[in-house]
């Protein structure tokens, strides 16, 4: 096994004890049209329970197969994942079963368009038969209530801005009490400066509840931001080039991004993302 | 892609950097109980052979002045003129550059890049031979019978570069170009898109939300408060060109204006998020006490 | 969100058969049940199918009739009749759609009479038809036409509509002329949306052909024999009692339809190949 | 969007004070004056052409004004008149036809539909017949439809529900096939069974499509009913519209002409009303979205 060495200096708050992923040699192939194609080559990540762990990789290098992976939407070729010990998948169950203990927030957003607010945040403590509609609703309330989402319980999600969907749709991952929520590059689309909103957001959000958070994104400036640990993956086939501790203490401020070791982070992460940026924008244009 | 002496030349020739000067400009849309200010006398200058940058929450009324800009509308009050001479419609000599691409997708890149002069019927030798020579600069000579679903985004972007510059505009206008690239290809055209005005020197309005690509592009930094739309602060940006990515992460002065930049900012986005719906309002209120307490 | 391509030398194992080639096997077995079940059910004397002529009588019936010259007039009256209503439909249409698109008082003044004409199904149109226009022919005509009409002008509206905004600013500031706009950034938006509305057309078209040439055939409504046509061989042979023969000519004109469909699909992709790439 | 629409909403401003705003502003364009232009004429060319100069083959068209006295006279001189119940029979007659076949197809339909987009392995295995059979116009069955179904009645339903089948099955496909794989997902991630996502992913989400495929069906259902009723049956508008002209009266054929129009027209609102009512959601996201 070659799980990176803890440094210790940026660990979690060790509130959560459950959310532990380990990667294990994971390798996943699969065949498009045009042939085939390694997504994730022998890529190995430890995320310890409770930190916010972030992956930065150019967009189209694997990362969101990873997700995928752990999440159970696609089966991986080689390799294990595991969570507190137990396999998600592995050599002899190349799918993981997709459940309410690791919810995914997607990259355009996937609240239910047909559902109010409310409804869409109540929706996975109903269908898993845990509370009736109208506890569910009960406790939904109380948690949009505590992420400031007063108001809009009956209103769709297309009535409301795209900021505050992300904001439900979190909420709503976070009514299962899962213990990690995967988030696929969930800001993407905000422009910079509702980002900056949402991180700040997001923080409370996550020291309110403390679950392991895994982290898509590729604005590095967000990830030294909210993350413990920034993973930067490789292009093509995806796996680790270089985990980096972002001992910045928390509970962190957009002023943070201004201070010296907010910056001597961000040139080391710039200068390890930017060849492989270069090398993916290449690849692209010979692609077309 | 480092320029030749006599590339810069070439760039060069032709080009007749303008000045606008805008004075006291309003704008209102809607009518009756349903009207709303969006500009409220706003006066700046946007500076012959500079590259001026404006920042502002989204929704903060950029875009409309960028219409008036442009000449798409006529503000209901004040003056925008181009080196003194009042503007009065769209013309050749303010382009501008949209969010996302407004490239035709039905013209190859070649067929496109030639748009504006075969529209104005100036199809001459010389023409043909600057757009070559456009086409080679953007990088994208191979490409040149692609149509445009065919290029990635970034390549959109920098045909839409040349679609502009062959028609030797005085001011070029751009309009959150960059928007919709992933963090990483956005950051590699920033570097290309800067190296190009520094070769140009054309006066260039740029607008954006986002702070690191205003700090890193702007000669001058115009930030702009919410609805209605005025200039809060203008900065000036006097960091040495050429810049790259990580001498700009490395500068103390850089950080400093993104420091002070950052800290308006935000005040302005939060004002904008609120005004989305009341609940939004509750929320920055109850946030703002939890920052604070 | 794909990764790399590996290299083109390394082989291609496949963990499974072709999917392809699975789901084409698939098509056939379907068919060739329905065919089966057709076959059995007609035999069997069910009920509703059991008058149904049999795929083996309805393809003994086929064979002889290959040659036959009448048959083929009749696939040549159906094919030319569509073909100029059609065109018909498409010279008027298409004008008067980028008209209605472009010039606003013309689309205040036109579009709610079209409106208001749209609901009337085409076939409705039959005896008014008749009464107005001096010939037979043209009456078939001008209900061919209206079928198509409608279809073509309202995705002309529309794809006229959907134009980006931002196309006709940056033509404008580019100093492009009110008919350099038109021509050269009109034309080829609404491109993609006639062809659709002509792929949609040409269906009803069929549809309508078959029913007009019925309906003067047997219908009662003309008189006179309308010199053939698909629709009026399937309706002599009902009349005639030869069901063999139905079967055939409702193959017959599902084929037409189907040929004259994918020749507009193929011509549209041939005029708008900034479509077709992607 | 850095504009007007996000502005407007502002203050609190009533569903209410926002149709008389839109009211008061159509007013004021000269959209409506133009289309009283447009109107006018149309009729006013009819009329003339008809019953004033009698030009060409026109004088043999019945005007405009001997339609409406016609169709609004207590005593009608052909005997269909709204007056006369004959006329209600025949509307009743055409209107139960379509009522039929479009709840018949639609209980088919759809579930076929959503079947074809839910499962491959059902798609792949029916998909193949349904196409073959679909380029078929729906009028080239009716001879065949009555040798199958002898009775009066039955052919006429038949051939009315196979044009409806076909819109309303397609679009329901497309519809299921047009859902973003990310919702099905995020279901599964919330812990909702295979069933749970059909019945609050699946069926929701293809509703917009299905109402596609529905208002589609009822345009398709009266233009084929018309075609069949002329062809064979009693009763009916299709009926009225071809023995008027059979035996000459002319009048009766435009009011036959312009009440399929009319209830059509009819029935195609009532589908998107409905389809409205049951998609609140996207009624108050095109309500947000509604300018540039």
């Amino acid at each position: 096994m070659n799980a990176p060495a803890a440094t210790g200096a940026a660990a979690p708050e060790q509130h959560a004890t459950k959310g532990a992923i380990r990667i294990q040699n994971v390798d996943k192939v699969y065949y498009a049209r045009e042939g085939r194609v390694q997504a994730v080559s022998d890529c190995s990540l430890d995320i310890r329970a409770g930190e916010i762990c972030m992956i930065v990789g150019p967009s189209g290098c694997g990362k969101t197969t990873l997700l995928n992976a752990i999440a159970g939407f696609h089966d991986i070729t080689g390799g294990a994942i595991y969570l507190d010990g137990q396999m998600l998948c592995g050599p002899d169950k190349p799918k993981a079963e997709p459940g309410p203990d690791r919810v995914v927030v997607f990259q355009n957003g996937a609240l239910f368009p047909w559902k109010t607010n409310l409804e869409n945040v109540a929706f996975g403590p109903v269908v898993q038969g845990r509370m009736t509609k109208k506890e569910a609703a009960e406790k939904a309330r109380g948690m949009m209530a505590d992420a400031g989402l007063v108001g809009v319980e009956h209103n769709y999600p297309g009535e409301v801005s795209s900021g505050m969907r992300r904001r439900v749709e979190i909420v709503r991952a976070l009514m299962n009490d899962p213990k990690v929520l995967l988030l696929d590059e969930p800001f993407g689309a905000l422009d910079s400066l509702t980002k900056s909103v949402m991180h700040e957001a997001l923080l409370e959000i996550y020291y309110r509840n403390k679950v392991t958070i895994f982290f898509i994104t590729h604005d590095l400036e967000e990830a030294i931001f909210l993350g413990h640990r920034v993973a930067i993956m490789t292009t093509r086939p995806c796996k680790p080039k270089k985990i980096l501790d972002v001992d910045i203490p928390h509970p962190r401020k957009y002023n943070v991004l201004t201070s010296p070791r907010f910056r001597s982070l961000m040139e080391e992460t710039v200068s390890a993302v930017h060849e492989e940026a270069v090398k993916a924008f290449e690849a692209g244009e010979k692609e077309m | 892609m480092s320029a030749a002496p006599d590339d810069q030349g070439r760039l060069r020739a032709g080009i007749s950097p303008g000045e606008i000067k805008v004075t006291g400009v309003s704008k209102d849309y809607g009518d009756a109980r349903f009207r709303t200010q969006v500009v409220r006398e706003c006066t700046f200058t946007i500076e012959r052979s500079k590259l001026t940058v404006m920042i502002g929450p989204s929704g903060c009324g950029k875009s409309t002045l960028i219409r008036l800009l442009a000449g798409f509308e006529k503000p209901d009050s004040g003056t925008i003129t181009l080196n003194d001479a009042p503007v009065t419609g769209p013309a050749h000599d303010r382009l501008v550059l949209f969010q996302e691409s407004a490239l035709f997708p039905w013209m190859t890149t070649w067929d496109n890049i030639l748009y504006g002069p075969r529209a104005r019927g100036e199809m001459g030798r010389e023409t043909i031979e600057m757009a070559e020579f456009l086409l080679q600069k953007v990088g994208l000579a191979q490409f040149r019978k692609k149509y445009p679903s065919q290029l990635s985004g970034g390549m959109q972007r920098r045909a839409e570069l040349a679609r502009a510059m062959i028609n030797n505009p005085s001011v070029m206008i751009l309009d959150e170009p960059f928007r919709g690239l992933d963090a990483m290809t956005k950051e590699l055209m920033w570097e290309y898109y800067s190296r190009l005005f520094e070769e140009t020197r054309r006066t260039n309005f740029f607008v954006t939300t986002d702070i690191d690509e205003a700090i890193f592009l702007a000669d001058r930094l115009l930030i702009m408060s919410n609805i209605p739309c005025q200039v809060r602060a203008v900065l000036d940006i006097d960091i040495p060109r050429p810049r790259t990515l990580l001498a700009m992460v490395e500068d103390d002065r850089a950080n400093e204006i993104k420091m002070s930049a950052l800290s308006i900012l935000h005040e302005e986005a939060m004002k904008s998020f609120s005004r989305g719906s009341k609940a939004a309002a509750d929320f920055v209120d109850a946030y703002s006490r939890r920052v604070k307490g | 969100m794909s990764a790399t391509i590996a290299s083109a030398a390394q082989p291609r194992p496949r963990p499974r058969q072709s999917i392809f080639r699975n789901h084409i096997v698939r098509a056939v077995i379907s068919i060739a049940t329905f065919i089966v079940l057709w076959e059995v059910g007609s035999r069997l004397k069910l009920p509703w199918v059991g008058d149904v002529p049999p795929p083996t009588v309805v393809l003994k019936a086929l064979v002889p009739l290959l040659t036959d010259q009448g048959y083929w007039y009749s696939w040549y009256q159906s094919s030319r009749r569509v073909f100029t209503g059609f065109l018909a439909a498409m010279l008027i249409g298409i004008p008067f759609g980028l008209a209605m698109a472009t010039s606003r008082i013309f689309r205040d003044i036109t579009f709610p009479v079209f409106e208001i004409l749209r609901p009337i199904p085409p076939l409705a149109w039959v005896p008014a038809a008749i009464i107005f226009w001096p010939t037979q022919e043209l009456s078939i005509g001008f209900v061919i036409f209206l079928g198509a009409i409608f279809t073509i002008m309202l995705n002309v509206i529309g794809g006229a509509r959907s134009i980006d905004l931002r196309f006709f600013q940056a033509a404008r500031s580019m100093g492009s002329s009110n008919w350099d706009i038109f021509r050269r950034i009109v034309l080829p938006g609404v491109l993609p949306s006639i062809i659709v509305g002509c792929e949609v057309g040409i269906g009803i078209t069929w549809n309508v052909v078959v029913a007009a040439e019925m309906i003067s055939g047997g219908g009662g409504a003309i008189q006179s024999s309308a010199g053939g046509g698909l629709g009026f061989f399937i309706w002599s042979s009902y009349i005639g009692g030869s069901y063999p023969l139905i079967v055939v000519g409702m193959i017959s004109i599902g084929i037409a339809g189907y040929i004259s469909s994918s020749i507009i699909r193929r011509l549209g992709l041939l005029v708008t190949p900034w479509v077709r790439v992607r | 969007m850095a504009n007007g629409k996000q502005v407007a909403s502002g203050g609190e401003i009533g569903a209410w004070d926002m149709v008389l705003y839109r009211v008061s502003k159509w007013l004021r364009s000269p959209t409506p004056y133009m289309m009283f232009v447009g109107f006018a004429l149309f009729f006013g060319a009819w009329f003339l052409l008809s019953e004033v100069f009698k030009v060409w083959r026109f004088a043999s068209l019945p005007g405009p004004r001997e339609v409406l006295i016609e169709w609004f006279n207590p005593d009608p001189v052909y005997g269909l008149s709204l007056y006369s119940p004959d006329y209600y029979v025949h509307v009743w007659s055409s209107l139960r036809r379509v009522l039929y076949a479009f709840v018949i197809s639609t209980c088919l339909g759809v579930p076929f539909g959503l079947f074809l987009g839910w499962s491959k392995n059902f798609r792949e295995f029916t998909f193949p017949v349904f196409e073959t059979l679909r380029p078929i116009p729906v009028l080239a069955w009716v001879p065949l439809a009555i040798v199958m179904f002898r009775a009066d009645e039955t052919p006429v339903i038949f051939l009315t529900t196979l044009a409806s089948f076909y819109a309303t099955a397609l679009n329901t496909m497309l519809g299921v096939q047009s859902i973003d794989e990310s919702y099905p997902r995020a279901a599964a991630c919330l812990g909702a069974s295979k069933w749970q996502i059909f019945r609050h992913i699946v069926i929701p989400g293809a509703l917009p499509f299905i109402f596609t495929g529905l208002q589609i069906s009822v345009g398709v259902a009266w233009f084929s009913l018309v075609a069949a009723e002329m062809v064979s049956g009693e009763y009916g508008l299709g009926y009225v519209i071809n023995t008027s002209y059979v035996n000459v009266q002319y009048p009766v054929i435009l009011i036959g002409m312009i009440s399929v129009g009319i209830v059509g027209y009819a029935s195609s609102a009532l589908v998107r009303l409905a389809g409205d009512y049951m998609m609140q959601w996207r009624v108050r996201e095109l309500a947000l979205g509604g300018g540039r």
